[in-house]
Protein backbone atom coordinates (compact mmCIF):
# COMPACT_ATOMS: atom_id res chain seq x y z
CA UNK A 1 0.00 0.00 0.00
CA UNK A 2 2.68 2.42 0.94
CA UNK A 3 4.42 1.71 -2.32
CA UNK A 4 1.36 3.12 -4.09
CA UNK A 5 1.64 6.31 -2.09
CA UNK A 6 5.31 6.46 -3.07
CA UNK A 7 4.36 6.13 -6.70
CA UNK A 8 1.63 8.74 -6.45
CA UNK A 9 3.95 11.25 -4.80
CA UNK A 10 6.67 10.52 -7.33
CA UNK A 11 4.22 10.99 -10.19
CA UNK A 12 3.13 14.34 -8.77
CA UNK A 13 6.78 15.25 -8.41
CA UNK A 14 7.47 14.45 -12.03
CA UNK A 15 4.44 16.38 -13.23
CA UNK A 16 5.43 19.39 -11.16
CA UNK A 17 8.99 19.29 -12.44
CA UNK A 18 7.80 19.21 -16.05
CA UNK A 19 5.44 22.08 -15.34
CA UNK A 20 8.22 24.14 -13.78
CA UNK A 21 10.24 23.70 -16.94
CA UNK A 22 7.35 24.47 -19.28
CA UNK A 23 5.81 27.46 -17.53
CA UNK A 24 6.72 30.82 -19.02
CA UNK A 25 5.75 33.02 -16.13
CA UNK A 26 8.61 32.84 -13.68
CA UNK A 27 6.32 33.69 -10.84
CA UNK A 28 4.23 30.63 -11.57
CA UNK A 29 7.47 28.67 -11.68
CA UNK A 30 8.31 29.88 -8.18
CA UNK A 31 4.91 28.74 -6.95
CA UNK A 32 5.36 25.36 -8.57
CA UNK A 33 8.80 25.09 -7.00
CA UNK A 34 7.08 25.52 -3.65
CA UNK A 35 4.84 22.59 -4.48
CA UNK A 36 7.88 20.61 -5.58
CA UNK A 37 9.45 21.24 -2.20
CA UNK A 38 6.33 20.05 -0.37
CA UNK A 39 6.23 16.92 -2.46
CA UNK A 40 9.86 16.06 -2.00
CA UNK A 41 9.56 16.56 1.77
CA UNK A 42 6.61 14.15 1.81
CA UNK A 43 8.58 11.69 -0.29
CA UNK A 44 11.57 11.87 2.05
CA UNK A 45 9.21 11.24 4.94
CA UNK A 46 7.77 8.17 3.26
CA UNK A 47 11.28 6.90 2.58
CA UNK A 48 12.12 7.27 6.30
CA UNK A 49 14.67 10.03 5.76
CA UNK A 50 13.14 12.30 8.35
CA UNK A 51 16.14 14.53 8.90
CA UNK A 52 16.43 15.24 5.21
CA UNK A 53 12.71 15.91 5.06
CA UNK A 54 13.08 18.29 7.96
CA UNK A 55 15.76 20.24 6.17
CA UNK A 56 13.70 20.38 3.02
CA UNK A 57 10.72 21.59 5.02
CA UNK A 58 12.66 24.25 6.88
CA UNK A 59 14.28 25.65 3.75
CA UNK A 60 11.50 25.04 1.26
CA UNK A 61 8.43 26.21 3.12
CA UNK A 62 9.58 29.66 4.01
CA UNK A 63 13.00 30.61 2.93
CA UNK A 64 13.57 29.55 -0.65
CA UNK A 65 10.27 31.07 -1.74
CA UNK A 66 11.24 34.35 -0.12
CA UNK A 67 14.64 34.38 -1.80
CA UNK A 68 13.25 33.47 -5.21
CA UNK A 69 10.67 36.22 -4.94
CA UNK A 70 13.37 38.65 -3.95
CA UNK A 71 15.28 37.61 -7.05
CA UNK A 72 12.20 38.05 -9.19
CA UNK A 73 11.75 41.53 -7.75
CA UNK A 74 15.20 42.29 -9.13
CA UNK A 75 15.07 40.64 -12.52
CA UNK A 76 11.42 40.63 -13.56
CA UNK A 77 9.20 37.64 -13.88
CA UNK A 78 8.68 36.77 -17.49
CA UNK A 79 10.65 34.89 -20.12
CA UNK A 80 9.70 36.38 -23.44
CA UNK A 81 11.87 34.66 -26.01
CA UNK A 82 13.15 31.10 -26.06
CA UNK A 83 16.52 31.28 -24.43
CA UNK A 84 18.43 28.60 -26.25
CA UNK A 85 19.59 30.75 -29.12
CA UNK A 86 21.08 34.18 -29.09
CA UNK A 87 19.55 35.98 -32.01
CA UNK A 88 19.66 39.50 -33.28
CA UNK A 89 16.37 40.95 -32.15
CA UNK A 90 15.96 42.90 -35.36
CA UNK A 91 16.00 39.77 -37.47
CA UNK A 92 13.14 37.41 -36.89
CA UNK A 93 14.83 34.05 -36.91
CA UNK A 94 12.46 31.25 -36.01
CA UNK A 95 13.77 29.39 -32.96
CA UNK A 96 15.53 26.22 -33.93
CA UNK A 97 14.06 22.99 -32.69
CA UNK A 98 16.68 21.46 -30.39
CA UNK A 99 16.46 17.95 -31.79
CA UNK A 100 20.08 17.00 -31.36
CA UNK A 101 20.31 18.12 -27.71
CA UNK A 102 17.11 16.22 -27.03
CA UNK A 103 18.65 13.11 -28.57
CA UNK A 104 21.79 13.51 -26.45
CA UNK A 105 19.73 13.98 -23.31
CA UNK A 106 17.56 10.95 -23.97
CA UNK A 107 20.60 8.83 -24.78
CA UNK A 108 22.40 9.91 -21.62
CA UNK A 109 19.30 9.28 -19.57
CA UNK A 110 18.89 5.84 -21.07
CA UNK A 111 22.50 4.98 -20.27
CA UNK A 112 22.07 6.18 -16.71
CA UNK A 113 18.89 4.14 -16.28
CA UNK A 114 20.71 1.14 -17.73
CA UNK A 115 23.44 1.74 -15.16
CA UNK A 116 20.96 1.68 -12.30
CA UNK A 117 19.88 -1.83 -13.31
CA UNK A 118 23.10 -3.19 -11.83
CA UNK A 119 22.65 -1.36 -8.56
CA UNK A 120 21.37 -3.23 -5.52
CA UNK A 121 17.69 -2.90 -4.72
CA UNK A 122 16.44 -0.24 -2.35
CA UNK A 123 16.95 -1.35 1.24
CA UNK A 124 18.89 -4.47 0.26
CA UNK A 125 20.94 -5.52 3.31
CA UNK A 126 23.76 -6.82 1.09
CA UNK A 127 24.11 -3.38 -0.45
CA UNK A 128 27.80 -2.40 -0.29
CA UNK A 129 26.95 0.79 1.53
CA UNK A 130 25.53 -1.30 4.36
CA UNK A 131 28.69 -3.40 4.62
CA UNK A 132 31.28 -0.79 5.36
CA UNK A 133 30.83 1.70 8.23
CA UNK A 134 27.04 1.78 8.51
CA UNK A 135 26.82 -1.31 10.76
CA UNK A 136 29.41 0.22 13.04
CA UNK A 137 27.42 3.45 13.30
CA UNK A 138 24.17 1.65 13.97
CA UNK A 139 25.57 -0.79 16.52
CA UNK A 140 28.19 1.24 18.34
CA UNK A 141 26.93 4.82 18.33
CA UNK A 142 24.62 4.00 21.22
CA UNK A 143 27.48 3.63 23.67
CA UNK A 144 30.21 5.49 21.80
CA UNK A 145 28.24 8.70 21.43
CA UNK A 146 25.25 8.00 23.60
CA UNK A 147 22.50 9.88 21.77
CA UNK A 148 19.53 8.13 20.20
CA UNK A 149 19.49 9.89 16.83
CA UNK A 150 22.19 8.17 14.80
CA UNK A 151 21.93 10.82 12.10
CA UNK A 152 23.07 13.44 14.57
CA UNK A 153 25.90 11.20 15.78
CA UNK A 154 27.14 10.65 12.26
CA UNK A 155 26.68 14.25 11.24
CA UNK A 156 28.29 15.94 14.19
CA UNK A 157 30.76 13.40 15.49
CA UNK A 158 31.77 10.63 13.11
CA UNK A 159 31.65 12.96 10.14
CA UNK A 160 32.56 16.11 12.02
CA UNK A 161 35.09 17.20 9.40
CA UNK A 162 32.50 17.06 6.65
CA UNK A 163 30.02 19.07 8.64
CA UNK A 164 32.63 21.67 9.37
CA UNK A 165 33.31 21.89 5.67
CA UNK A 166 29.61 22.32 5.02
CA UNK A 167 29.35 25.06 7.61
CA UNK A 168 32.21 26.82 5.90
CA UNK A 169 30.48 26.44 2.55
CA UNK A 170 27.34 28.04 3.97
CA UNK A 171 29.45 30.88 5.28
CA UNK A 172 31.11 31.25 1.89
CA UNK A 173 27.67 31.51 0.31
CA UNK A 174 26.90 34.50 2.47
CA UNK A 175 30.20 36.12 1.53
CA UNK A 176 29.49 35.50 -2.13
CA UNK A 177 26.04 37.02 -1.94
CA UNK A 178 27.38 40.03 -0.10
CA UNK A 179 30.07 40.62 -2.69
CA UNK A 180 27.77 40.11 -5.65
CA UNK A 181 24.87 42.17 -4.45
CA UNK A 182 27.02 44.98 -3.15
CA UNK A 183 29.39 45.19 -6.06
CA UNK A 184 26.91 44.78 -8.88
CA UNK A 185 24.98 47.70 -7.55
CA UNK A 186 27.80 49.97 -8.67
CA UNK A 187 29.09 49.69 -12.19
CA UNK A 188 29.88 46.57 -14.05
CA UNK A 189 33.30 46.18 -15.56
CA UNK A 190 32.34 47.85 -18.80
CA UNK A 191 31.65 51.02 -16.94
CA UNK A 192 27.90 50.86 -17.24
CA UNK A 193 25.88 51.60 -14.20
CA UNK A 194 23.84 48.61 -13.23
CA UNK A 195 21.60 49.82 -10.47
CA UNK A 196 21.57 52.77 -8.17
CA UNK A 197 22.88 56.23 -8.73
CA UNK A 198 26.10 56.29 -6.80
CA UNK A 199 29.22 56.61 -8.86
CA UNK A 200 32.13 54.58 -7.69
CA UNK A 201 35.49 54.75 -9.36
CA UNK A 202 36.43 51.08 -9.44
CA UNK A 203 34.84 47.80 -8.69
CA UNK A 204 37.36 47.19 -5.92
CA UNK A 205 35.78 49.81 -3.76
CA UNK A 206 32.54 47.94 -4.18
CA UNK A 207 34.20 44.81 -2.91
CA UNK A 208 35.70 46.53 0.10
CA UNK A 209 32.42 48.26 0.68
CA UNK A 210 30.67 44.93 0.91
CA UNK A 211 32.41 44.31 4.17
CA UNK A 212 33.00 47.81 5.40
CA UNK A 213 29.71 49.60 5.09
CA UNK A 214 27.01 49.40 7.64
CA UNK A 215 23.58 49.17 6.15
CA UNK A 216 22.00 51.39 8.70
CA UNK A 217 20.72 54.10 6.45
CA UNK A 218 18.40 51.80 4.60
CA UNK A 219 14.95 50.73 5.49
CA UNK A 220 11.65 51.92 4.29
CA UNK A 221 12.64 54.13 1.45
CA UNK A 222 10.69 55.95 -1.13
CA UNK A 223 9.01 53.72 -3.57
CA UNK A 224 11.48 52.98 -6.28
CA UNK A 225 8.74 53.02 -8.82
CA UNK A 226 9.50 49.54 -9.93
CA UNK A 227 6.50 47.53 -10.91
CA UNK A 228 6.80 44.28 -9.09
CA UNK A 229 3.80 42.46 -10.47
CA UNK A 230 3.85 39.76 -13.01
CA UNK A 231 1.70 41.54 -15.52
CA UNK B 1 -13.75 0.66 24.54
CA UNK B 2 -11.05 -0.18 22.04
CA UNK B 3 -13.67 -0.88 19.46
CA UNK B 4 -15.52 2.34 20.21
CA UNK B 5 -12.30 4.34 19.85
CA UNK B 6 -11.51 2.60 16.57
CA UNK B 7 -15.00 3.29 15.21
CA UNK B 8 -14.91 6.90 16.35
CA UNK B 9 -11.45 7.51 14.88
CA UNK B 10 -12.46 5.83 11.64
CA UNK B 11 -15.59 7.94 11.40
CA UNK B 12 -13.67 11.14 12.06
CA UNK B 13 -11.02 10.22 9.48
CA UNK B 14 -13.68 9.39 6.90
CA UNK B 15 -15.49 12.66 7.60
CA UNK B 16 -12.23 14.56 7.25
CA UNK B 17 -11.43 12.81 3.99
CA UNK B 18 -14.88 13.71 2.71
CA UNK B 19 -14.41 17.40 3.49
CA UNK B 20 -10.92 17.40 2.02
CA UNK B 21 -12.23 15.90 -1.21
CA UNK B 22 -15.16 18.33 -1.33
CA UNK B 23 -12.77 21.22 -0.89
CA UNK B 24 -10.54 19.82 -3.60
CA UNK B 25 -13.41 19.57 -6.03
CA UNK B 26 -14.46 23.08 -5.05
CA UNK B 27 -11.04 24.53 -5.79
CA UNK B 28 -11.26 23.06 -9.28
CA UNK B 29 -14.87 23.88 -10.07
CA UNK B 30 -15.51 27.28 -8.51
CA UNK B 31 -15.60 30.21 -10.91
CA UNK B 32 -13.24 32.75 -9.39
CA UNK B 33 -10.66 33.17 -6.68
CA UNK B 34 -12.91 34.33 -3.89
CA UNK B 35 -15.20 31.37 -4.20
CA UNK B 36 -12.20 29.11 -4.45
CA UNK B 37 -10.91 30.56 -1.20
CA UNK B 38 -14.16 29.46 0.31
CA UNK B 39 -13.64 25.92 -0.93
CA UNK B 40 -10.04 25.83 0.27
CA UNK B 41 -11.19 27.02 3.68
CA UNK B 42 -13.26 23.88 4.12
CA UNK B 43 -10.24 21.66 3.72
CA UNK B 44 -8.35 23.64 6.34
CA UNK B 45 -11.07 23.80 8.96
CA UNK B 46 -13.30 20.75 8.67
CA UNK B 47 -10.94 18.54 6.69
CA UNK B 48 -7.82 19.11 8.76
CA UNK B 49 -9.80 19.36 11.98
CA UNK B 50 -11.60 16.07 11.57
CA UNK B 51 -8.56 14.18 10.29
CA UNK B 52 -6.38 15.40 13.12
CA UNK B 53 -9.15 14.65 15.63
CA UNK B 54 -9.36 11.15 14.22
CA UNK B 55 -5.61 10.75 14.62
CA UNK B 56 -5.88 12.00 18.20
CA UNK B 57 -8.49 9.37 19.03
CA UNK B 58 -6.31 6.81 17.26
CA UNK B 59 -3.25 7.75 19.29
CA UNK B 60 -4.84 7.87 22.72
CA UNK B 61 -3.63 10.32 25.34
CA UNK B 62 0.10 10.91 25.04
CA UNK B 63 2.64 13.43 23.85
CA UNK B 64 1.53 12.65 20.31
CA UNK B 65 -1.92 14.02 21.12
CA UNK B 66 -0.39 17.25 22.34
CA UNK B 67 1.62 17.55 19.15
CA UNK B 68 -1.48 16.92 17.05
CA UNK B 69 -3.30 19.61 19.03
CA UNK B 70 -0.43 22.00 18.35
CA UNK B 71 -0.59 21.23 14.64
CA UNK B 72 -4.31 21.86 14.68
CA UNK B 73 -3.86 25.10 16.59
CA UNK B 74 -1.20 26.40 14.23
CA UNK B 75 -3.21 25.40 11.18
CA UNK B 76 -6.33 27.08 12.45
CA UNK B 77 -4.27 30.11 13.30
CA UNK B 78 -2.28 30.48 10.12
CA UNK B 79 -4.68 29.42 7.42
CA UNK B 80 -7.34 32.11 8.05
CA UNK B 81 -4.56 34.67 8.21
CA UNK B 82 -3.16 33.66 4.87
CA UNK B 83 -6.64 33.42 3.39
CA UNK B 84 -7.33 36.95 4.58
CA UNK B 85 -4.06 38.21 3.16
CA UNK B 86 -4.71 36.45 -0.13
CA UNK B 87 -8.21 37.88 -0.50
CA UNK B 88 -6.89 41.31 0.30
CA UNK B 89 -4.04 41.12 -2.14
CA UNK B 90 -6.39 39.87 -4.82
CA UNK B 91 -8.68 42.82 -4.34
CA UNK B 92 -5.74 45.19 -4.31
CA UNK B 93 -4.46 43.56 -7.45
CA UNK B 94 -7.62 44.55 -9.26
CA UNK B 95 -9.59 41.32 -9.32
CA UNK B 96 -13.24 41.99 -8.76
CA UNK B 97 -15.26 39.26 -7.11
CA UNK B 98 -17.38 37.10 -9.34
CA UNK B 99 -20.75 38.73 -9.33
CA UNK B 100 -24.03 38.15 -11.12
CA UNK B 101 -24.39 40.63 -13.95
CA UNK B 102 -27.52 42.39 -12.77
CA UNK B 103 -26.20 42.97 -9.27
CA UNK B 104 -24.12 45.93 -8.29
CA UNK B 105 -20.85 45.25 -6.53
CA UNK B 106 -21.15 46.61 -2.99
CA UNK B 107 -18.64 49.07 -1.58
CA UNK B 108 -17.39 46.51 0.93
CA UNK B 109 -16.12 44.30 -1.83
CA UNK B 110 -13.77 46.96 -3.07
CA UNK B 111 -10.47 48.09 -1.81
CA UNK B 112 -10.85 51.65 -0.46
CA UNK B 113 -9.69 54.37 -2.79
CA UNK B 114 -9.66 52.17 -5.86
CA UNK B 115 -12.50 52.78 -8.26
CA UNK B 116 -13.88 49.61 -9.69
CA UNK B 117 -12.93 48.70 -13.19
CA UNK B 118 -9.59 50.38 -12.98
CA UNK B 119 -7.16 48.82 -15.37
CA UNK B 120 -4.48 47.69 -12.98
CA UNK B 121 -4.89 44.00 -13.17
CA UNK B 122 -1.57 43.05 -11.77
CA UNK B 123 -2.43 39.45 -11.18
CA UNK B 124 -3.60 38.69 -14.67
CA UNK B 125 -1.11 36.65 -16.57
CA UNK C 1 -8.98 3.77 7.44
CA UNK C 2 -5.67 5.59 7.52
CA UNK C 3 -5.05 4.34 4.01
CA UNK C 4 -8.37 5.69 2.79
CA UNK C 5 -7.61 9.02 4.41
CA UNK C 6 -4.19 9.23 2.84
CA UNK C 7 -5.63 8.44 -0.57
CA UNK C 8 -8.26 11.15 -0.10
CA UNK C 9 -5.58 13.64 0.86
CA UNK C 10 -3.50 12.62 -2.15
CA UNK C 11 -6.48 13.21 -4.40
CA UNK C 12 -7.02 16.62 -2.85
CA UNK C 13 -3.35 17.39 -3.41
CA UNK C 14 -3.76 16.35 -7.01
CA UNK C 15 -6.66 18.76 -7.45
CA UNK C 16 -4.69 21.57 -5.84
CA UNK C 17 -1.81 20.73 -8.18
CA UNK C 18 -4.12 20.96 -11.18
CA UNK C 19 -5.35 24.34 -9.98
CA UNK C 20 -1.75 25.48 -9.59
CA UNK C 21 -1.01 24.38 -13.14
CA UNK C 22 -4.13 25.92 -14.63
CA UNK C 23 -3.90 29.28 -12.95
CA UNK C 24 -5.40 31.43 -14.46
CA UNK C 25 -4.27 34.27 -12.20
CA UNK C 26 -1.25 34.20 -9.94
CA UNK C 27 -3.54 34.43 -6.93
CA UNK C 28 -5.07 31.09 -7.87
CA UNK C 29 -1.61 29.61 -7.87
CA UNK C 30 -0.88 31.10 -4.48
CA UNK C 31 -4.11 29.65 -3.18
CA UNK C 32 -3.24 26.27 -4.61
CA UNK C 33 0.22 26.30 -3.07
CA UNK C 34 -1.17 27.34 0.27
CA UNK C 35 -3.71 24.55 0.18
CA UNK C 36 -1.04 22.12 -0.96
CA UNK C 37 0.96 23.08 2.11
CA UNK C 38 -1.80 22.32 4.56
CA UNK C 39 -2.48 19.04 2.79
CA UNK C 40 1.21 18.24 3.16
CA UNK C 41 0.87 18.76 6.89
CA UNK C 42 -2.03 16.32 6.93
CA UNK C 43 -0.39 13.68 4.78
CA UNK C 44 2.81 13.73 6.80
CA UNK C 45 0.78 13.26 9.99
CA UNK C 46 -1.27 10.44 8.49
CA UNK C 47 1.77 8.73 6.96
CA UNK C 48 3.52 8.89 10.32
CA UNK C 49 0.67 6.91 11.83
CA UNK C 50 0.52 4.60 8.85
CA UNK C 51 4.20 3.74 9.28
CA UNK C 52 3.74 3.46 13.03
CA UNK C 53 6.24 6.23 13.71
CA UNK C 54 4.43 9.32 14.98
CA UNK C 55 7.79 11.05 15.56
CA UNK C 56 7.27 12.50 12.14
CA UNK C 57 4.82 14.92 13.69
CA UNK C 58 7.61 17.42 14.35
CA UNK C 59 7.80 17.86 10.62
CA UNK C 60 4.08 18.55 10.42
CA UNK C 61 4.33 21.09 13.22
CA UNK C 62 7.11 22.82 11.34
CA UNK C 63 5.03 23.03 8.18
CA UNK C 64 1.98 24.23 10.09
CA UNK C 65 4.09 26.95 11.66
CA UNK C 66 6.11 28.40 8.84
CA UNK C 67 3.91 27.60 5.91
CA UNK C 68 2.32 30.98 5.81
CA UNK C 69 5.65 32.77 5.67
CA UNK C 70 5.92 31.80 2.03
CA UNK C 71 2.33 32.79 1.31
CA UNK C 72 2.85 36.08 3.06
CA UNK C 73 6.00 36.76 1.08
CA UNK C 74 4.15 36.15 -2.16
CA UNK C 75 1.31 38.43 -1.22
CA UNK C 76 3.56 41.15 0.01
CA UNK C 77 5.50 40.91 -3.21
CA UNK C 78 2.30 41.38 -5.16
CA UNK C 79 0.76 44.12 -3.13
CA UNK C 80 3.92 46.14 -2.67
CA UNK C 81 6.43 44.80 -5.16
CA UNK C 82 9.10 44.75 -2.51
CA UNK C 83 9.86 42.52 0.44
CA UNK C 84 11.53 44.94 2.78
CA UNK C 85 8.83 47.55 3.18
CA UNK C 86 6.68 48.07 6.23
CA UNK C 87 3.26 46.67 5.59
CA UNK C 88 1.31 49.76 6.51
CA UNK C 89 3.31 52.31 4.53
CA UNK C 90 1.46 51.65 1.40
CA UNK C 91 2.79 54.43 -0.75
CA UNK C 92 1.24 54.62 -4.14
CA UNK C 93 -0.02 51.04 -4.35
CA UNK D 1 -2.62 53.78 6.75
CA UNK D 2 -3.39 51.60 9.73
CA UNK D 3 -4.55 48.58 7.76
CA UNK D 4 -3.07 45.09 7.80
CA UNK D 5 -3.92 44.85 11.48
CA UNK D 6 -4.65 41.16 11.16
CA UNK D 7 -1.28 40.38 9.65
CA UNK D 8 0.59 42.40 12.20
CA UNK D 9 -1.18 40.86 15.19
CA UNK D 10 -0.83 37.38 13.72
CA UNK D 11 2.87 37.98 13.14
CA UNK D 12 3.35 39.19 16.69
CA UNK D 13 1.85 35.93 17.88
CA UNK D 14 3.58 33.69 15.37
CA UNK D 15 7.17 34.94 15.58
CA UNK D 16 7.77 33.86 19.21
CA UNK D 17 6.28 30.45 18.45
CA UNK D 18 8.56 30.05 15.43
CA UNK D 19 11.65 31.06 17.39
CA UNK D 20 10.74 28.76 20.26
CA UNK D 21 10.16 25.90 17.89
CA UNK D 22 13.57 26.53 16.38
CA UNK D 23 15.14 26.11 19.80
CA UNK D 24 13.15 22.92 20.28
CA UNK D 25 14.49 21.63 16.98
CA UNK D 26 18.01 22.57 18.00
CA UNK D 27 18.03 20.88 21.37
CA UNK D 28 15.77 17.99 20.47
CA UNK D 29 17.99 17.08 17.53
CA UNK D 30 19.70 14.42 19.64
CA UNK D 31 16.44 12.52 20.01
CA UNK D 32 14.36 13.25 16.96
CA UNK D 33 14.71 14.85 13.58
CA UNK D 34 16.39 18.19 13.46
CA UNK D 35 19.64 19.81 14.37
CA UNK D 36 21.65 22.92 13.93
CA UNK D 37 21.02 23.57 10.26
CA UNK D 38 17.26 23.26 10.48
CA UNK D 39 17.12 25.33 13.67
CA UNK D 40 19.17 28.08 12.07
CA UNK D 41 16.94 28.22 9.04
CA UNK D 42 13.80 28.33 11.19
CA UNK D 43 15.23 31.12 13.33
CA UNK D 44 16.04 33.08 10.21
CA UNK D 45 12.57 32.38 8.84
CA UNK D 46 11.04 33.86 11.97
CA UNK D 47 13.08 37.01 11.51
CA UNK D 48 12.17 37.12 7.84
CA UNK D 49 8.51 36.99 8.79
CA UNK D 50 9.03 39.88 11.17
CA UNK D 51 10.93 41.85 8.57
CA UNK D 52 8.29 41.33 5.93
CA UNK D 53 5.44 42.56 8.09
CA UNK D 54 7.09 45.27 10.14
CA UNK D 55 9.57 46.46 7.60
CA UNK D 56 13.25 45.96 7.04
CA UNK D 57 14.24 48.92 9.16
CA UNK D 58 12.55 47.65 12.30
CA UNK D 59 13.89 44.18 11.73
CA UNK D 60 17.36 45.63 11.49
CA UNK D 61 16.86 47.50 14.72
CA UNK D 62 16.05 44.18 16.36
CA UNK D 63 18.74 42.25 14.56
CA UNK D 64 21.26 44.50 12.81
CA UNK D 65 22.99 43.39 9.66
CA UNK D 66 26.34 43.69 11.35
CA UNK D 67 25.21 41.24 14.02
CA UNK D 68 23.98 38.79 11.39
CA UNK D 69 27.32 38.98 9.60
CA UNK D 70 29.17 38.60 12.87
CA UNK D 71 27.12 35.52 13.76
CA UNK D 72 27.78 33.98 10.36
CA UNK D 73 31.49 34.07 11.10
CA UNK D 74 31.12 33.26 14.78
CA UNK D 75 29.49 29.90 14.13
CA UNK D 76 32.36 28.66 11.99
CA UNK D 77 34.71 29.91 14.68
CA UNK D 78 32.82 27.97 17.36
CA UNK D 79 32.96 24.84 15.26
CA UNK D 80 36.67 25.10 14.52
CA UNK D 81 37.30 26.23 18.08
CA UNK D 82 35.81 23.03 19.48
CA UNK D 83 38.17 21.12 17.23
CA UNK D 84 41.17 23.14 18.36
CA UNK D 85 40.27 22.80 22.03
CA UNK D 86 40.11 19.05 21.65
CA UNK D 87 43.57 19.17 20.07
CA UNK D 88 44.91 21.17 23.02
CA UNK D 89 43.34 18.71 25.43
CA UNK D 90 45.32 15.95 23.84
CA UNK D 91 42.91 14.43 21.37
CA UNK D 92 42.59 14.60 17.63
CA UNK D 93 40.97 17.48 15.83
CA UNK D 94 37.21 17.34 16.52
CA UNK D 95 37.62 14.35 18.82
CA UNK D 96 35.08 15.32 21.45
CA UNK D 97 35.88 12.43 23.78
CA UNK D 98 38.56 14.46 25.53
CA UNK D 99 36.29 17.40 26.30
CA UNK D 100 34.94 15.92 29.54
CA UNK D 101 35.92 13.35 32.12
CA UNK D 102 34.38 10.35 30.42
CA UNK D 103 34.21 10.05 26.64
CA UNK D 104 30.44 9.85 26.38
CA UNK D 105 29.91 13.15 28.18
CA UNK D 106 32.61 14.64 26.04
CA UNK D 107 30.80 13.52 22.94
CA UNK D 108 27.55 15.06 24.23
CA UNK D 109 29.23 18.35 24.98
CA UNK D 110 31.09 18.39 21.68
CA UNK D 111 27.97 17.66 19.63
CA UNK D 112 26.02 20.32 21.51
CA UNK D 113 28.67 22.97 20.84
CA UNK D 114 29.18 21.96 17.25
CA UNK D 115 25.45 22.03 16.52
CA UNK D 116 25.31 25.43 18.19
CA UNK D 117 28.01 26.63 15.84
CA UNK D 118 26.11 25.30 12.84
CA UNK D 119 22.91 26.99 14.00
CA UNK D 120 24.60 30.33 14.60
CA UNK D 121 26.29 30.29 11.21
CA UNK D 122 23.22 29.22 9.30
CA UNK D 123 21.05 31.81 10.97
CA UNK D 124 23.55 34.56 10.36
CA UNK D 125 24.07 33.54 6.75
CA UNK D 126 20.38 33.23 5.94
CA UNK D 127 19.55 36.57 7.51
CA UNK D 128 22.46 38.27 5.80
CA UNK D 129 21.35 36.94 2.45
CA UNK D 130 17.78 38.04 3.08
CA UNK D 131 18.83 41.51 4.19
CA UNK D 132 20.98 41.95 1.13
CA UNK D 133 18.25 40.77 -1.20
CA UNK D 134 15.51 42.80 0.44
CA UNK D 135 17.62 45.93 0.47
CA UNK D 136 18.61 45.59 -3.17
CA UNK D 137 17.53 48.16 -5.65
CA UNK D 138 16.73 50.72 -3.02
CA UNK D 139 18.00 54.18 -3.56
CA UNK D 140 19.02 54.75 0.01
CA UNK D 141 21.17 51.67 0.38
Amino acid sequence: MEILIDFALLAFLGATALAVVRVRNLFAAVMLTGIYSFLSASLFTVMDAVDVAFTEAAVGAGFSTVLMLATLALVGSRVTEPQFRIIDVSVKVPPKRPVFPLFVVILTGAILVYGTLDMPAFGDPTNPIHQHVAPHYLEESGHEIGIPNVVTSVLASYRGYDTMGETTVVFTAAVGVMILLSAMRRRDRFGEEAWGDERVETLDIGFVDAFGSEMEGQGEGEDTGREGGAG
Amino acid sequence: MELAAAILSGALLLGGSFFALVGGIGILRMPDLFTRLHAAGITDTMGAGLILAGLMVHAGVSLVTVKLLMILGFLWFSSPVSTHALARATLAGGQEPFWAEDLEIPETARIPGRPSGESGRKGEE
Amino acid sequence: MLTVTSIAILLTMLMALIRALLGPTVYDRVLAVNMFGTKTVLIIAVLGFLAGRPDFLDLAILYALINFIGTLAVLKFFEYGDLGRRLDSKGDA
Amino acid sequence: MSDQVILRVATKLAVPAVLLFALYVQFHGDFGPGGGFQAGVILAAGMVLYAMVFGLRRAQEVFPTAVARFLAALGVLIYAGVGLVSVFLGGDFLDYAVLAQDPEHGQHLGILLVELGVMVTVQGVMLTIFYFYAARGREDL
